[in-house]
């Protein structure tokens, strides 16, 4: 039994890879299909990963003895409230803590990694040429984003060069998006030539 | 090896707090700084709504992917901002709008800030002609939608500002090959690379928080940007100190890596 | 003189479809290519082949099922090196919903995993939800936000592997492969910048530029860029993995695009000289 | 009268600014007692992302079920829909997330859609490539020449006739770049932190419903 319906999964499979693909030509209902059925699993997934979340971190705490665990989980079934018509400000709290914790966690990042390291790491030592050609560039970058003054003489210069920074990062990511977009494409034909028996 | 690092980090945060509280200040008493850099592409939502008009032929917009709950926020807020302002103009020559929202959250939000509009530019039965509609939360469900309303209802001018990601290729290829005036923005760096050459007009990082704040002359929004140049001026002096301390031999990153 | 504009306006369609069989061709026609480790692939391989016996590797794949067709190979080409180290303890864990079944996916396909035992040389952590705050949360006390493994649900402690392992400074090393620049930032910001543990990573190639500033502030240690790097790690090993085999579609559809840029600027440039003239 | 004190934004967002002030001086204030406090506010967190993943769901399987009950456009996608999504999660509850069935679903309908869906890309972006980089401006010059740098050096063969073309893309990647993506990182840290101050003055009306 069980060959058959691995037979009958790769057939889905190769379907629903095609059906993307026909997005490209029009968008059809074969499309429909693949997206319908991807936001489908995908929310599934999603809600067995929440439950084994749940099952995992909180149930298993309590069990072990830890009753104040119970308090997020209320706080978590507090989000449901949203579908009710009058508690619904009660769902703000378990989204309040959530982010409360969220962004101190990333800006605590922010501050520290991405502000401060990312400055000390723009004058590494020994100072050359290239290394003086990204501190003009942090500068001119940083310059291109002010808004209180107008861009005009010397600022105007500083700011144009920034652009022309960007243009340079900017042109990075476009070729190398072109590399990963056909590898993300050789790796699903390698998927159904593979699944054809075309290749090892 | 002692670490500046978490006083810094500290430090900074007060600082910030300082910064963004004097600025919420000066905007209530109305002494802010106006944002005096020029954004061409601000003033070229004027022509592309004109640029409709003069075509008979309808605007489509997104305030793109994301939603309000998240750290993308100021993008879709900006996007929203940028909505107003269109609709407003949009209205008063009775230019039919189309607009995608790809969250059902900011949906009624979407439909508010339309219907205000309308009334703030005095034709209120505008409305008819501007209809916003929720797309789908799947990022390329979304851009079907969006492209399948572009290529049915034969838009003039795309206008897609707000959090993009992959998808933004898919918009601004299709508008691109529809001969549409485009203005595209966005915060997200590897969609910069994408609306540059595909957009007449484009809105890069910050400025597009920036237009926001300008085009819904928000004081709150203006002073949030104000307090941005504050600490990018601290930044500026920071790197400009660190690169004096490095020559005179200091290792200013590992006081900053924290030992 | 209509043919200048029209060179610069060939449809889409023909486009695609040229496009579709420069894809295909090289996967069924092998080209074998030379290829040179650059320093990046060095880096990495140098980084791993430092690891000593009883060194713990904390191996978090965020590539998604998004990201696996491209960056798969560099993952079980990292995997299986690792394996390849007597003594060096893994760790999988994930903090991208879809990442999870993808472990046994690249353990299956690395070929030294046999010589491997569960729960001794290597251990599947699972799913962690939260993203940053996720990896947050694992750094601080691993068992605070995982209580038993994935592959079988059984506790975690009766596993010999997991004894004097509590948190984020009990790891030697992180590989991170990912297909998006923001789980790598959340890496650095919750793991590498507090408790200074090195990462290595496969950015998705659209975020190599990315990666490059990270690596350049030695926020990263080192990251395998791009096909060719992929295919110069499994030249290290040995493998004939899909990286290589992937390689010389490269070759076609690179080609492809420089000859379609050149195409479309010459046309620019005639139909505005045209212009010009008129 | 006690519902009037919860309904209002101002409570929710103390505990925002609270927690989050919490999270962040905990970074820098190495106290054991504070420490394992954090350890469980963060594991609260971690909880709490699980019910969140649960209500993303179920907000989606609400909005497609109203759809079928309103028989509004393409009703008949949203009932495959719920259909998929409830097969997956009950099997899911009886066979464990492992299970056959789930598996299954993840293997030949997940994966292939996920993975196949940013590569349909490839084709839009060596049309995009095609049609609009052209050298029309100093800008788009700048931008062009650097992409087709990249692309040159990404392909073997020409790297077998020119070598020094991977030295050129390392170059542009690793100095110009790098200074463009630093200084373009320092400003996204610089907006991070006044959205978080904002949101701890409660300023940010809009990030709470």
């Amino acid at each position: 039994m069980t060959d058959v319906l691995t037979l009958f999964g790769t057939y889905i499979a190769i379907i629903i890879t095609l059906a993307v693909y026909s997005y490209i030509i029009k968008e059809t209902d074969l499309f429909r299909f693949a997206e319908y059925s991807f936001l489908a699993t995908s929310i599934g997934w999603a809600i067995l990963l929440g439950l084994d979340t749940i099952n995992n971190v909180g149930i298993s705490a309590i069990s072990k003895g830890r009753y104040d665990y119970i308090i997020p989980i209320i706080l978590g079934l507090l989000l449901f409230t949203r579908f009710s018509g009058k508690l619904w400000y009660l769902a703000r709290y378990p989204v309040a803590f959530i982010l409360g914790v969220g962004l101190g966690v990333f800006m605590r990042g922010q501050i520290h990694a991405m502000f401060l390291q990312q400055i000390a790491a723009t004058v590494i030592t020994p100072v050359t040429v290239d290394s003086l050609i990204i501190l003009v560039g942090v500068l001119s970058v940083l310059v291109f984003f002010y808004f209180t003054r107008e861009h005009k003489g010397a600022l105007g210069y500083v700011s144009t060069l920034g652009r022309y920074f960007l243009m340079v990062g900017f042109g990075a990511t476009f070729g190398n998006t072109v590399l990963y977009r056909i590898n993300l494409a050789v790796g699903r034909i390698i998927f159904i030539l593979r699944a054809l028996g075309l290749l090892p | 090896m002692v670490s500046f690092a978490h006083p810094l980090t500290i430090a900074i945060l007060a600082l910030a707090f300082i910064i963004s509280y004097y600025n919420i200040r000066r905007a209530k008493i109305g002494t802010l700084p106006t944002l005096r850099r020029k954004i061409p592409a601000v003033d070229a939502i004027e022509q592309a709504v004109g640029r409709a008009t003069e075509l008979g032929r309808p605007i489509i917009f997104t305030p793109g992917l994301s939603s309000l709950e998240t750290i993308d926020a100021p993008q879709t807020l900006a996007g929203l901002s940028i909505l107003s302002y269109v609709s407003k103009l949009a209205a008063k020559t009775k230019t039919p709008i189309f607009v995608g929202v790809s969250k059902a959250t900011i949906l009624p939000l979407a439909q508010e800030i339309v219907k205000m509009a309308c009334l703030e530019a005095g034709v209120p039965e505008a409305v008819e002609t501007q209809h916003v509609e929720y797309l789908s939360d799947q990022q390329f469900a979304y851009a079907a939608g969006y492209i399948g309303i572009m290529a049915r209802e034969k838009a003039a001018s795309n206008i897609f500002t707000g959090t993009l990601w992959a998808e933004s290729l898919i918009f601004a290829e299709a508008g691109h090959a529809a001969g549409c005036f485009q203005i595209g923005g966005t915060a997200v760096w590897t969609q910069m690379a994408f609306i540059v050459p595909t957009c007449d007009f484009v809105l890069l990082g910050e400025e597009l928080m920036a237009a926001g704040a300008i085009l819904s002359n928000d004081p709150e929004q203006i002073s949030t940007i104000v307090s941005h140049d504050f600490l990018r001026l601290i930044a500026i002096a920071l790197v400009l100190i660190a690169f004096a301390l490095t020559l005179l031999k200091v290792p200013v990153l590992s006081y900053i890596n924290g030992g | 003189m209509g043919w200048a504009k029209k060179m610069g306006e060939i449809s889409s369609k023909w486009i695609y479809i040229l496009l579709a069989i420069l894809l295909v061709i090289p996967l069924l026609v092998p080209i074998p290519l030379p290829l040179t480790p650059s320093h990046y692939t060095m880096e990495v391989y140098e980084t791993i082949e430092s690891l000593k016996p009883g060194d713990n590797v904390l191996f978090v794949i965020d590539t998604g099922t998004s990201g696996w067709p491209a960056l798969g190979p560099g993952v079980i080409a990292l995997v299986e090196h690792l394996f390849r180290k007597d003594g060096v303890k893994v760790f999988f864990v994930e903090f991208e919903s879809t990442s999870p079944p993808l472990v046994d996916r690249a353990v299956a396909a690395a070929p030294s995993a046999s010589k491997k035992k569960y729960g001794e040389d290597w251990i599947h952590l699972g799913f962690v939800a939260g993203e940053e705050t996720g990896k947050a949360s694992f750094a601080a006390d691993i068992r605070k936000v995982i209580s038993v493994d994935y592959k079988y649900g059984k506790p975690i402690d009766e596993y010999p592997i997991m004894k004097n392992v509590k948190n984020m400074n009990d790891f030697k090393l992180i590989v991170e492969p990912t297909n998006a620049i923001t789980w790598m930032e959340q890496a650095i910001r919750q793991w590498y910048t507090p408790y200074h543990v090195p990462i290595i990573s496969i950015p998705p190639f659209l975020d190599v530029p990315w990666a490059e500033n990270y690596y350049r502030a030695g926020q990263l240690k080192a990251y395998l860029a791009g096909t060719s790097g992929l295919a110069e790690y499994e030249k290290l090993l040995g493998m004939y993995g899909d990286a290589t085999r992937g390689l010389a579609v490269m070759t076609t559809t690179h080609t492809y695009a420089i000859i379609l840029f050149v195409i479309g600027n010459i046309s620019y440039f005639l139909s505005r000289r045209k212009k010009e003239v008129k | 009268m006690t519902s009037e004190i919860f309904k209002r934004k101002e409570l929710v967002f103390a505990l925002i600014a609270f927690l989050g002030l919490w999270l962040f001086l905990d970074y820098s204030v190495v106290e054991p007692g504070v420490q394992s406090v954090t350890a469980d506010i963060l594991k609260w967190a971690t909880l709490l992302g699980g019910f969140m993943l649960i209500y993303g769901g179920l907000e989606a399987l609400r909005y497609h079920s109203k759809v079928v009950y309103k028989k509004q456009r393409n009703w008949y996608w949203s009932a495959y829909f719920v259909a998929i999504v409830l097969v997956y999660v009950f099997s899911g509850l009886i066979q464990g997330s492992k299970g056959m069935i789930p598996q299954w679903l993840f293997n030949n309908m997940l994966d292939p859609a996920s993975a196949t869906m940013y590569s349909i890309l490839a084709f839009y972006i060596i049309s995009a490539l095609y049609r609009t980089l052209r050298l029309r401006s100093i800008e788009l010059a700048i931008l062009s020449l650097v992409t087709i740098i990249v692309v040159a050096a990404n392909d073997p063969i020409i790297t077998i006739y020119v070598p020094q073309l991977t030295a050129v893309r390392d170059w542009f990647i690793s100095v110009p770049n790098v200074g463009a993506n630093r200084g373009f990182v320092i400003g996204a840290a610089i907006g991070a932190i006044f959205l978080g101050v904002r949101v701890f003055l409660g300023r940010e009306r809009s990030l709470v419903r």
